[in-house]
């Protein structure tokens, strides 16, 4: 059961989460992060969720739209700014930028810039749990689109026939790119393909923090007793374009005001404050956030760029 | 013909377009390359064109699109597939590799698998280690592939209607960096044949081999080079299986010296297989040693700084030319 | 419906396939044929009920177990003993062997030595017929070692969102060489993942090679007609190891002798018999059969190899 | 250190089973290793001895089981994995090269993939095109990877045993031609260290440079030329990535001259980075251009004549050597 702390932090994360990538865009607009990145805005529910139902030693895998899956795991804002932006402060000291953050003290395996490239390393990462009996648990996030790739397929399935203890978390935001799963699967719920491994499926609202932690703490919890993966379909939207180049020709601004409308933390903050939550209570981690974004952007400003000598060691261990 | 200027972009859609005009088993495969246009709008407006039929946007699943073109290229079409990143090749390099190179051997000669796989390479857009490799020797190790790299608009367009037209499994990489550069391009339709080296600048003390992006690197170079007396040959591969050696050898003729500069990290490199070919066939040409200048054996970092210090630039370029003609 | 000349037709064929496979060990075993090869004896009814259903100029792909579907697609014994004797006058001239024998002129795109490496090639030719208009179908065979690749899953999808006119046939023989299908499924029936597709899936007794016909008749009428693809799994066994080097370690004697007691031949011979066949007609079935084998093996041995000059150029078109 | 005939196949096998007794972090995945042992019978028995837990069957999924390498590696596990023939290995291309290698640098030095992925490589068996290839060239191209190659039963178990101790992947490929030939092997574990050429016979007159199942055929070829007076140094690489430059340089300081045999197509093969390497840093010591004899530039065929014809043997070899000597 999920105490009134523990909420509070679950809002927290989710409000962290917003406040982030909408500070990473504009320190995009400004020139002073690079590349590519992919905004999680909209989906804040799925990883908070997921995550608050793990312990603080169980992993995740990641995807290119990452950014979330981090700040819910546990990661310093701080150190991810500094990595987008490119500095020797960062999470991989400004080698791996948004696509590959990982976190590994935090049980954070990466971020991944391979569509469905993170569900194989999950299903291993499980067993070799398993074999160390240490009873941790994975979580795997992907995508919709991710679930069309091999690796979903084969990986979801080893996991079940070596019952790999990983509880695999589509994030179903109706849209791989531009594709719109009308057009990239013949079903309406991806769940249903658990049925094809013999492992549980449910499909959930990715928009409700507390529905996906409930599912997601049944099915991590049924992993960690030996029971197997399990699969999450979580139905969720982002707000923002695909990544920094996207027109979004391919879906109308009704649908996404549609959406918009089911916001989950508007929603969750809502259920504080009728759960007897103050206002006041819910403004000082408004602020805090603020502060935290503040000071992380101030830190990677400040830090010094990786020196190449070094970065050319980093390739063998 | 009629000529304007047009980007490399451009171009490639413009051939594209022709090609399926003219003929109507041309079609088009890839991950949003209808209505989004492609990662890098190189088929912006096709799908309007010529209807969901002919532009087909497929799932994510590289392995199916490849050896889908391949069972598609078998029955007499002539698949043209996008890979969003030439990184993601490999998640489909057994369908390329096994099935679409292999099949017309394995048969007995008695098939043909005509298409054509495009796909952006390289680095210098800060998308960091899986969105910017340069993984051209490995197709270029594979009996049964072709592997076409343009430099140019004019070449991209009159070299992809030829890797169109060409009965075999043809891998044309286009350098990202490349797609918004501009150069004059002729209206109609016209090819480059495959396998055609081009020189695409005159010297005589050295020739600089180079291909795709790296081309205009290193025409940058010479022109510096040029200032300070040193008259450097440009010769631009472009196809680089099967290697037009004809050219080469004419160059190194002349020149007696030759510097390969490529992207991808040197060792292993498809500059290896130039430098080798020189020593071994051209060795009493040469009055020095061939010398690579390929990438630094890393993965390509995140880091816009670290990017550029990876790869080749026009300074090491010419550092490294003065270097062979002791002239530093 | 079927004729009793399309039926006598089916019978001469999975005779023609038994011999043919038992022949090619004798000759392995003599020398004369070399490599590794894969014998399909017991799975006879799958191929025969399934390119009965086909017309002559549909297409199918095969697999490493292969002599079996290109029989039944109206290959001649002969061009194909010639193949696996490495004969300048064998299907690809003596370069491809019995992993690769294709006969695209039969509509046979290709055995295939990579697990599950058909599949996609099956999904793309039908997409090729779909856009060619002209009605012709792919059955697409493969084990129910390959349904747990990568390409299975994503061809089936892609083949079921872009309505590919392809019937998807597992042969599923219980093993994928040692490894049992229970081990490998965390499932009973394959078919049941045809619902993560959105197409139909059916279960069919691999062993009744009538229906076979009558569940590949149906899917390849639907797929001809624009309804997409479909899944049959049909449960069959080999009686023979999984290739010449196969001890048997990793199944039991009773288990194999249990399926010899359903075999697919001796049953459809009962049937036939019951129908009103006679005895007589059905001997000389066999003893054509017996001819046809020697023939192929008198053309195979008496044929020339292949040049290196001529296949250097099988390279390039 | 007692030792005994053991065959490669069995020098392979106590490796992994000394490496898992050592170390419980070992684990053994791959198709059929099991009960089956292999389908080239290496690791039966492992599975009586170590159980299910460490011995694991995998359904056909090399990309997920590649990946699930990686990812079990990164949980502080020391995978081996095997994958039935090294031409499937491009199924897992992408978690090979994209997850697996790229890793740690990716995560900024902050984590460790060690594991190794063992394969059979090469021709010679009438497999035909997709089960007879050496795609070695790939691998050696991509850092973060490591790459070995051994050519003999006592070379295989040193080099295995300091495969599994790296932190990195490493790609440990074993000549199916290999498995059963015989050399003396000790009892006890050791350790090769990798990157480290050996010189496998000395002589004065050419270098001849080969790995693998090749080094069988130079050392007979060597062999035969020493009856005609001529003496050839044979050199092992061994380790393919990183490559142990100085066992070369010193070899030809000595000998002047540089052949260098594999059995890949010679177009791109890994032979190319070798040659291209003395070309350009030894370039003054050479009497002679560096020759490459590879592979013929075709997919491997299935007529065992022609299966033969395609690669360097013995008397190819010798009569390469000859006409760099220009004794023919
Ligand atoms: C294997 C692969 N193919 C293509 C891409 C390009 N790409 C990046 S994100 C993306 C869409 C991913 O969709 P989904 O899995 O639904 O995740 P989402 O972006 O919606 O979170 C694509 C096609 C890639 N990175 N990797
Ligand atoms: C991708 C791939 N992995 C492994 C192999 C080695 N191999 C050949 S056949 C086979 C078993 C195939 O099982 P299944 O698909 O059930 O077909 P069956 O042999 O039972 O007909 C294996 C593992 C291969 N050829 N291709
Ligand atoms: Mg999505
Ligand atoms: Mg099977």
């Amino acid at each position: 059961m999920l105490s009134k702390k523990d909420k509070l932090e679950m809002f927290h994360k989710m409000l962290l989460i917003r406040r982030f990538e909408e500070k990473a865009e504009e320190l995009y607009m400004e020139g002073k992060v690079f590349g590519t990145f992919h905004l999680y805005v909209g989906e804040e529910a799925v990883a908070v969720g997921t995550c608050t139902a793990l312990k603080e030693d169980d992993y995740i895998t990641s995807t290119h739209r990452g950014h979330g899956h981090c700040i819910a795991k546990g990661a310093q804002v701080k150190r991810m700014m500094a990595e987008i932006m490119a500095k020797d402060t960062g999470y991989c000291h400004g080698v791996g930028g948004s696509m590959h953050i990982a976190d590994v003290e935090k049980g954070n395996l990466g971020a991944n810039g391979v569509v469905g490239g993170g569900i194989a390393i999950a299903m291993g990462a499980g067993l070799g749990c398993k074999m160390q009996q240490n009873e941790k648990v994975v979580a795997c996030f992907f995508g919709d689109g991710a679930s069309n790739t091999g690796n979903f397929h084969e990986a979801v399935n080893m996991a079940a026939v070596l019952k790999s203890p990983v509880v695999f978390v589509c994030e179903n935001n109706h849209y791989a790119m531009s594709n719109s799963v009308k057009n990239a699967f013949a079903i309406t719920d991806i769940s249903e393909r658990a049925k094809g491994y013999g492992i549980p499926g449910l499909t959930i609202n990715g928009m409700d923090v507390l529905e996906v932690y409930e599912a997601a703490h049944e099915a991590a919890e049924r992993a960690r007793r030996g029971g197997g993966p399990s699969l999450l379909e979580a139905k969720t939207y982002r707000y923002k374009g695909h990544s920094k180049s996207d027109k979004n020709v391919y879906r109308t601004k009704e649908e996404i005001e549609s959406w918009k409308k089911r916001d989950p933390i508007q929603r969750f903050r809502s259920q504080l404050t009728e759960n007897g939550v103050s206002e006041k209570r819910l403004r000082e981690i408004e602020e805090k956030v603020e502060a935290e974004i503040e000071e992380a952007v101030r830190f990677g400003e400040e830090s010094p760029p990786p020196s190449l000598e070094a970065v050319r060691r980093m390739v063998y261990a | 013909m009629p000529e304007r200027e047009l980007t490399y972009r451009e171009a490639v859609r413009e051939a594209l377009r022709q090609a399926m005009k003219n003929d109507e088993r041309v079609f088009l495969m890839g991950q949003d390359i209808g209505v989004y246009g492609g990662a890098f709008a190189v088929t912006l407006g096709l799908l309007e064109e010529f209807g969901r039929e002919r532009v087909i946007d497929t799932p994510i699943s590289e392995s199916a699109m490849i050896g889908g073109g391949a069972g598609a290229a078998l029955v007499g079409m002539r698949p043209v597939l996008e890979i969003q990143f030439s990184d993601f090749i490999g998640i489909g390099m057994d369908q390329l590799v096994n099935q679409a190179a292999k099949i017309r051997f394995m048969f007995g000669g008695l098939a043909a698998v005509p298409m054509v796989l495009r796909a952006p390479i390289g680095c210098g857009t800060g998308a960091a280690a899986q969105h910017s490799q340069s993984q051209e020797a490995w197709y270029t190790h594979v009996p049964g592939l072709k592997v076409v790299m343009p430099s140019t608009p004019y070449d991209a367009k009159g070299l992809l209607r030829s890797a169109i037209e060409d009965d075999n499994p043809v891998l044309f990489l286009e350098h990202k960096l490349l797609y918004g550069i501009k150069g004059q391009v002729p209206e109609d339709s016209y090819s480059i044949p495959l396998a055609e080296a081009e020189v695409k600048r005159s010297g005589t003390d050295i020739t600089v081999i180079a291909y795709s992006q790296m081309v205009s690197r290193v025409l940058q170079a010479a022109e510096e080079l040029s200032k300070e007396g040193i008259e450097a040959e440009v010769v631009d591969v472009r196809t680089l299986r099967p290697l037009d050696t004809e050219t080469l050898a004419r160059s190194i003729g002349k020149t007696h010296r030759a510097l390969v500069a490529y992207e991808a990290p040197s060792f292993g490199g498809y500059g290896a297989e130039i430098a080798s070919y020189i020593g071994e066939e051209l060795f009493d040409e040469l009055d020095a040693p061939v010398v690579r200048l390929g990438g630094l054996d890393m993965p390509v970092p995140y880091n816009p700084e670290l990017e550029r210090a990876l790869v080749p630039q026009p300074e090491s370029i010419r550092e490294a030319v003065k270097k062979m003609l002791n002239r530093t």
